[in-house]
């Protein structure tokens, strides 16, 4: 029987006391537990910092020099730049499948809009920027207004991007030699200067940076919370007020923008101007972000992790070259340390939980 | 007079200036003898499925004949089997298939040879010093394809280097090799094989590249370290940035090859078994019909044949 | 009086299922209106047609006598309807602040909310807590903890807290206490009063019968995807409304 | 007389909140347990660290006098607890039917069963119809319906159906009528009393004071991630349980 | 004030009465969206008719004959079966990128302990499909023990495998001719029958009969369901009583051995054993499984439409070889024509809801 005093206006002389169970933050552990839970990059940091010391301690000087820690800064940049791109995009629950062929057929248009048509190299990499934010702009239109797949837009972007790009340049190459007498513009991604031992280029430069930019917009802007809203739950965000289109199309513009910076960079690195780089992109910065412990389904991660993804990668690839391992060893070596990479992450998150 | 007759042309790749060129070769000569060609391509280097698809489609739409650079020499067989069957003419081009036979007839270079070439010029370059050389190969990638290995091995031959297993890459025991590596075949693979190396061994001084496009990528790790002007690179190939590069000294030599001519060989041979059912027939004490391959250097050795790099620039392709 | 907010003839299918069957509704300006009916009567499909979450098949919404039509919530909030969804509409990844304010962020005053665009998390996380204080939500222990880690009646009153805080024409509450303690419940009442007191008209979607006699002004009966009858609470009791709604007694005749 | 089911000192930490604070809990053989407590009092948290829903950090769970540890929720079930949850635990794209008999899927007769494994799809939706029909459930239009086409109260109703229908030993319920209407609670209330006239007890969340008063033989009253004390809802009112659940009054000294 | 009267004891009164709205059943058109809300994978199979019939009217005979359509059946018989292990990853919320190093490595394996052991041909058919389920099981217990995320253990798998295959072959290819002779076993899936100029074979009958089975299972047993709840929210399955490790590892280890069944159907195929093969597995699986409707979030979608995904883009490539399309062209168009087909699927779906 439904019976019913007047028990609800109790509630009023209840205390105002705030629950506080007994404070379990004082001992160093429980520092490094709450750490991890603010930085998650924290982790790959420390598998990182890890794999430097043990290759370090089985190589010697041979790897721990500034100059071979700095080759894999030079190594990583390409991949490390168009990763920070692919990170956005993943943070949305996307995927973009067609990084690679934007930086490509950007870094193309940079050379052929010089060279085919002597324009002015500044306005040739201008050209080349907006070329990858407007395919980078209709990747997320199509997801954002169509609301189509991310995968397979990206998927049907890459091949068609990659086939205009052997159809414009006809497969040719422009050589480092021809750039450095008449458009060294273009390669100034590539500029070095040392700094005892340690060599670093522009590009590696502008890869740090452009992390550094992204981890602030991404956490400290309104934009960078609703990319992450977003991932998490779209209808959600929806609903909250974020306008989900808006923020999808200009994080895959964005992200497109930063490929052909990527494309610039590459030019920076391989001197010439050649329509079939950047073939492993795609399947690189996957992995530098997966690594760098942002999660496929959106909103959870953070920008630094993937920076510290593409270095982990980049540092395993050296150190096993310079152990000695033949080009299969290593590949098939670089399969288990991926795995391994990710199972101490988990294992680290699992007991600071 | 080859009117109504259709040809097919399938490369590995299109994306490799090589197979643009013989792709350019056929299409001049099919146009000049009024034969409709059709070309197709698989999507990466190894792609051997679409391969095959290509060669049913072929069979399908009824060509006359097929020019073939094929990706996987063996597993190819059926598949030519099947056109040869349906009474399609199927030269392979550039690479033989396995067994060499399997096609009425292949117009190639000689991928050892062009390895070989190169390897004794760097010997012959280096002179005494080739005793204590520090050798580093960039080859093509993890899955050894057979240009790779051929070219490889045909440099480490050249160069006066025990082979173990001709079929396998990287099973000498030298100490004069430092170590391989993969490039991919483009720059971005030949900077980051060659930086690979450096760090491993900084005292390199001989390099073997795939491709001059492997060879143009190592150069700019070289040139990061300010070591360009004391390392010897070879390459194989003889597209013109590659010669142009030769020119230059940023590759010692290169061994040119002549897409077009296979090509347009190939295209010729097709349009006269379409006439009259004539075969081509094979190069004097060889089973293929070799188009030739030159060494282009502007540093001639003793006892390496060569040529200049003017005459190379006339005859480069891409 | 012309009613703040008016639908007329609403109309939503899911597939098969007839969500709102021309279903009609007036919000006077000021009032309290309760919107009471069975599981899937089409309660929140109505509020979704009307604060744009979802755009109906057939029918026309009127705000302050314009006809409106918005393509989406965003909209709906620009106009000054606030709607906390059963669902809630939260992100769980992120923090209690970061939802409050998702979508009219606060800015750091200075150069720095200018150009670099910052957020001054400051003022949110203050504002954030004072607003669940006022709702007694007090066992929060972290204002930046994960909504995913709060218990099923904090992460409701968390969604409380927002539309409080930002309504300005109308506030809708899908069944705002459902998960919610005693205590929490009262609070969130007591808020109700407070924002109609303000002269803001207030839209509460409840099962608790006792809580919508005492604070509705007017009880909206849903039935079968359509306005079955208005009722004044003053004039009929609890059981006369249950029995309305689950059809054990026939409606009143006029509304 | 033994408890069924026993806990003792339960801790359960996430990161820096503990949401179970040496907690003791008790379930004795064929009555019905309410559980009453304010938002984030650790009550949810409770009942998953007794069902295998979650490993407590420390403490044990004892069941009909021995000790177990279930290191997930289908050991639990096959000892005979079954749990609906807060958040209900359906897959949202699969049907009513599908989600009812999850993991003891019924399949059909002869060889069509045996080797093909064919589930009894028949036999599956006309069982769910049954218990739903009990329930009142019967706006919903089509068993065959995903479940997230379903109304918020729709939904848990289902949940409901699920473990009422399979519960052998000891069910639990997290705050089952939170989202259901008045007549749908009802059956709840009508199903919870039927259980236990089926000799099976009956934990029972709840925030509804005048629903626990109805059928609790005992009240459990947590606060601040532990047990405050036990009271017989025949010696105490309300008033008293809102007031010890809140902390305005002091707890009565033995439980 | 909270007042009450006894109000809930009037709903014993409620009429039972089930809600019914006005019949909206009639209509020929009401008939379709219901069958396309109770059998999704009609959207694609509409596509794939409507591609058909395209290519029909503007090639003719050449594309519209038994022996052309046919012809597709055997082009994408390695991918549709591939792609059938692909969806029940996907089903899972998973991805498998190491499908195509499985069927690659099993093939191997078949072949070399044929003839580099001279071990019957039917205990090394055996040996290849364990091998595959062993590898298969290995990615499932990483992701559901070790909780890992799949893309990357099976990435890490992927280069494991390659590695380990290229190692173990030496990269040498097994002539089709010696296969013939001594071990027609491995060549079996490649037997061909005609029926009236359609040519079938074996491997494409096993393809069908593969999906039809999955379709079977998935939809009719326990498993089935349990496959859908671990996609669809695995806490919700694991609290609902489903038992998510076992239902994921089983997944795995299923796809495991059906690329195994690919690696053998690639011989049939191919003819011989070579190691290079199906480097594209993956993307093309992955592909067909999206383009077919199933979500890459997991939970929904059904394996009739990943076989016609794979169909479609089956079609799309041999329409568009047939049509005298260069090949940098007809990557472009596919690229368009994938888009398109989402596109209009997409459509479908709106207009049906
Ligand atoms: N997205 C959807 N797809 C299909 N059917 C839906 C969807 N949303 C709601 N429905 C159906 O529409 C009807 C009305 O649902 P609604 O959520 O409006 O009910 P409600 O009155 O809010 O119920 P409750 O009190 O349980 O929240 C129900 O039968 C439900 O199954
Ligand atoms: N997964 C989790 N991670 C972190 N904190 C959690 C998690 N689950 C619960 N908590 C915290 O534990 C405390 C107890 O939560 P619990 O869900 O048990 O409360 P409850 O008594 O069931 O509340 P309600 O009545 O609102 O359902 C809360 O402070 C909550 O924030
Ligand atoms: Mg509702
Ligand atoms: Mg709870």
């Amino acid at each position: 029987m439904p019976s019913s005093d007047n028990y609800e206006s109790v509630v009023g002389k209840a205390s105002a006391e705030i629950a506080s169970f007994a404070g379990r933050d004082k001992r160093l552990i429980d520092r490094f537990h709450h750490a991890l839970h603010t930085t998650p990059a924290l982790v790959p940091l420390i598998v990182l910092v890890t794999a430097i010391i043990i290759f370090g301690l089985a190589l010697g000087t041979r790897f721990f020099s500034p100059f071979a820690l700095t080759l894999i800064l030079q190594q990583v940049q390409i991949v490390g730049i168009v990763a920070a791109a692919q990170s956005l995009v993943i943070l949305t629950k996307g995927i973009d499948l067609s990084v690679g062929a934007i930086a490509v057929i950007s870094s193309v248009v940079m050379g052929q809009f010089a060279f085919r048509y002597g324009l002015p190299p500044g306005f040739a990499v201008v050209c080349g920027l907006a070329l990858g934010t407007a395919i980078g702009a209709l990747n997320g239109w199509l997801v954002a207004q169509m609301k189509l797949p991310p995968f397979i837009v990206t998927l049907g972007m890459w091949q068609i991007v990659l086939a205009a790009n052997f159809l414009y340049s006809q497969n040719e190459t422009i050589r480092s030699q021809e750039i450095a007498e008449q458009a060294p513009l273009l390669q100034i991604m590539g500029a070095k200067f040392e700094v005892g031992g340690a060599v670093f280029t522009l590009g590696v430069v502008f890869m740090v940076l452009l992390v550094m930019v992204l981890a602030f917009v991404l956490k400290h802007t309104a934009w960078g919370r609703h990319v992450y809203a977003v991932g998490d739950d779209p209808e959600a965000a929806e609903l909250a007020g974020v306008d989900v289109k808006r923020t999808l199309i200009s994080v895959y513009a964005l992200a497109g923008l930063i490929c052909a910076f990527a494309g610039w960079a590459l030019i920076g690195r391989i001197g010439s101007v050649s329509p079939t780089s950047g073939q492993l992109l795609n399947i690189e910065s996957i992995t530098a972000v997966v690594i760098g412990g942002i999660s496929l389904f959106g909103g959870r991660g953070s920008i630094l992790g993937t920076f510290f993804g593409a270095l982990i990668v980049g540092v395993f690839t050296l150190g096993l070259r310079l152990a000695g391992a033949d080009a299969q060893w290593t590949f098939l070596l670089i399969g288990v340390l991926i795995i391994a990479a990710v199972a101490v992450d988990q294992w680290i998150r699992k007991v600071a939980a | 007079a080859g009117h109504g007759v259709s040809a097919c042309l399938i490369t590995k790749t299109d994306t490799n200036p090589f197979f643009v060129k013989m792709r350019e070769g056929a299409t001049a000569k099919a146009e000049e003898l009024g034969i409709t060609l059709n070309s197709y391509a698989g999507k990466i280097d190894g792609d051997h499925e679409t391969q095959v698809a290509a060669i049913e489609t072929c069979i399908a739409n009824g060509a006359k004949g097929i020019l073939l650079t094929a990706s996987d020499t063996s597993s190819i067989v059926p598949a030519v089997q099947q056109a040869r069957d349906a009474g399609i003419l199927v030269i392979a081009l550039d690479t033989p298939l396995d067994p060499i036979d399997a096609a009425d007839m292949t117009f190639a270079t000689d991928n050892f040879l062009a390895g070989q070439l190169i390897g004794q010029w760097a010997r012959a370059a280096l002179g005494d010093d080739a005793a204590n050389a520090k050798i580093a190969t960039l080859d093509l990638n993890v899955s050894q394809p057979t240009v790779d290995v051929l070219r490889n091995q045909g440099f480490l031959q050249g160069f006066g280097i025990d082979l173990a297993d001709p079929n396998v890459i990287g099973d000498e025991t030298d100490p004069r090799l430092v170590g391989s590596d993969v490039t991919d075949g483009n720059e971005e693979g030949g900077r980051r094989a060659m930086e690979n190396l450096l760090a491993k061994d900084p005292t390199i001084n001989v390099v073997h590249t795939i491709n001059e496009p492997a060879a143009a990528g190592a150069y700019e790790a070289l040139r990061s370290i300010g070591r360009e002007n004391d390392v010897l690179v070879v390459s194989v190939d003889g597209g013109c940035p590659g010669i142009q590069n030769v020119k230059e000294g940023v590759i010692g030599a290169t061994s040119q090859q002549y897409p077009m001519l296979m090509a347009s060989k190939g295209i010729e041979a097709i349009a006269a078994w379409a006439a009259d059912g004539t075969k081509p027939s094979a190069t004097d004490g060889k089973d293929f019909f070799d188009t030739g391959v030159a060494l282009v250097t502007d540093n001639p050795v003793d006892g390496v044949e060569s040529i200049d790099t003017t005459e190379g620039t006339n005859l480069c392709w891409g | 009086m012309e009613p703040i907010l008016k639908g007329r003839g609403l109309v939503k299918r899911y597939g098969r299922v007839t969500a709102l069957d021309s279903c009609d509704f007036d919000l006077m300006p000021g009032e309290i209106l309760a919107v009471i009916g069975d599981n899937g009567a089409g309660k929140s499909s109505l509020i979704k047609a009307v604060s744009g979450a979802v755009i109906p098949d057939e029918g026309t919404v009127t705000l302050e006598g314009k006809e409106v039509r918005f393509a989406s919530p965003i909209e709906a909030r620009e106009a000054g309807i606030e709607t906390v969804y059963q669902t809630l509409a939260m992100s769980p990844a992120l923090s209690i602040a970061d939802n409050m304010f998702m979508g009219r962020e606060i800015r750091k005053p200075g150069w720095r909310g200018k150009w670099l665009r910052q957020l001054d998390r400051a003022a949110m996380e203050k504002m954030a807590r004072d607003k669940l204080t006022e709702l007694g939500l007090m066992t929060i222990q972290n204002i930046n903890q994960a909504v995913e880690t709060l218990s099923g009646g904090q992460r409701q009153g968390v969604a409380v807290a927002r539309a409080a805080a930002f309504g300005s024409k109308v506030i809708i509450l899908d069944e705002p206490t459902a998960a919610l303690g005693v205590k929490e419940s009262r609070k969130v009442l007591e808020l109700i009063q407070d924002v109609k007191s303000r002269g803001i008209p207030i839209i509460l979607i409840s099962h608790n019968m006792p809580h919508v006699f005492e604070v509705a002004d007017r009880i909206h009966v849903h039935r079968l995807g359509k306005r079955l009858c208005v009722i004044d609470p003053k004039d009929y009791t609890m059981s006369d409304a249950v029995a309305f709604m689950t059809g054990a007694k026939d409606a009143p005749e006029a509304a």
